[in-house]
């Protein structure tokens, strides 16, 4: 078990209902750690529609999570 | 070339400014207004959200892509934030060269690239009082 | 929708106004400026001739052509005519569409057919003292 | 035979020395009379890089001339 800080954005923010929250996870990988949130808050998008950053850079979906670490979660993009 | 995220109106004529070189011989730019409709529903607003930092970052390696890829001199883009009416600019892309089949072609790929990749988001406001995130199938 | 012949200089912003429409959700530009070299030889300056008549009116077929061909809201052109410094715009073509891809494909077809058909011509005056019209056999 | 007046254009026009002359032809066609100018003049572009218009609308090289035609010779154009 790990502590981390999982941060939401957009939809993401909405659907949780949070821009924050400090989490005690099994989750090795980010994309575990989005397996868990997406059961928790009904997240409904594709892993590979999305983009996760750990620590302020955008990371690799299955990099291993450290303690400590900020996990972004970055919901399917749309700008312009 | 820069990329950055504002949440004060773009001003697109001090930008190219910023893209004279007296060896260029074209100008292409592309802006990106707030459209009154998006699939059939009438839109009243906008509003932008970004990670700014991650933005930023993720457009600078866009605009080195382009100035890798093509024949350009310089490449700029600006990416508004916040909420925009009806006709805003939310983003302005703009790229000089010396000839503009390499203008069009960069341009082009920066706004392309910038819509995929970087951490930018849109709520739209409907005629309804409804919102709703573009693109996403969190709801 | 017009296709302009000018002898004072072009106003960007003041066209980028015409094009708006809250319908459009892209708007793509097209620059070209003069450039201080060609083929290898240092430019001073570009005399511009016109055949101001048929040219706005084989002008205008372009810009009905395009609007035909691609799913545009509206779009402009503005080519200037006489003595032009190094930088100074020298044509600005503007298309407004709801999405971008239409945008860039009119504005290129607008410039590529615009410099293939339409009745204008540029000498270039080089460092050298000497001048040469562009694009021509006849010296 | 039939007379014209003939206008130059740009590269044409410093090549021939003038802007426009009366001419008197036997040309038939305005390719004829392109043919006719450039021994004349030494214009060396061919007639396909090159356009023409009588009576200020754009024309095919191949259209028959009439008596008092204002027959434009335009070069290569070079617009942008």
């Amino acid at each position: 078990m790990i502590e981390v800080t999982a941060r939401y954005f957009a939809a993401f923010r909405e659907r949780a209902g949070r821009d924050r929250e400090h989490l005690t996870t099994n989750a090795r990988t980010a994309a575990e750690l989005y397996g868990e949130l997406a059961r928790k808050y009904g997240f409904a998008d594709s892993v590979t529609r999305c983009k996760v950053a750990i620590n302020d850079e955008l990371a690799d979906w299955n990099v291993a999570l450290e303690a400590g670490n900020e996990v972004l979660f970055f919901p399917p993009v749309a700008g312009g | 070339m820069s990329f950055k995220i504002t949440s004060v109106p773009i001003d697109p004529e001090a930008h190219k400014l910023a893209l004279v070189q007296s060896a260029a011989g074209a100008c292409v730019t592309f802006e990106g207004w707030v459209r009154n409709h998006n699939e059939g529903e009438a839109v009243q607003a906008l509003e932008y959200e970004a990670h700014a930092g991650i933005a930023e970052k993720e457009g600078a390696k866009i605009l080195a892509e382009a100035k890798q890829r093509f024949a350009i001199e310089t490449a700029l883009c600006e990416h508004r934030v916040g909420k925009l009416a009806i006709g805003e600019c939310a983003v302005w892309v703009g790229v000089s060269a010396a000839h503009r089949g390499a203008a069009f072609d960069a341009c082009r790929y920066i706004i392309d690239e910038t819509k995929a990749r970087v951490p930018i988001w849109k709520k739209e406001h409907y005629a309804s009082g409804e919102t709703g995130w573009v693109n996403c199938a969190t709801r």
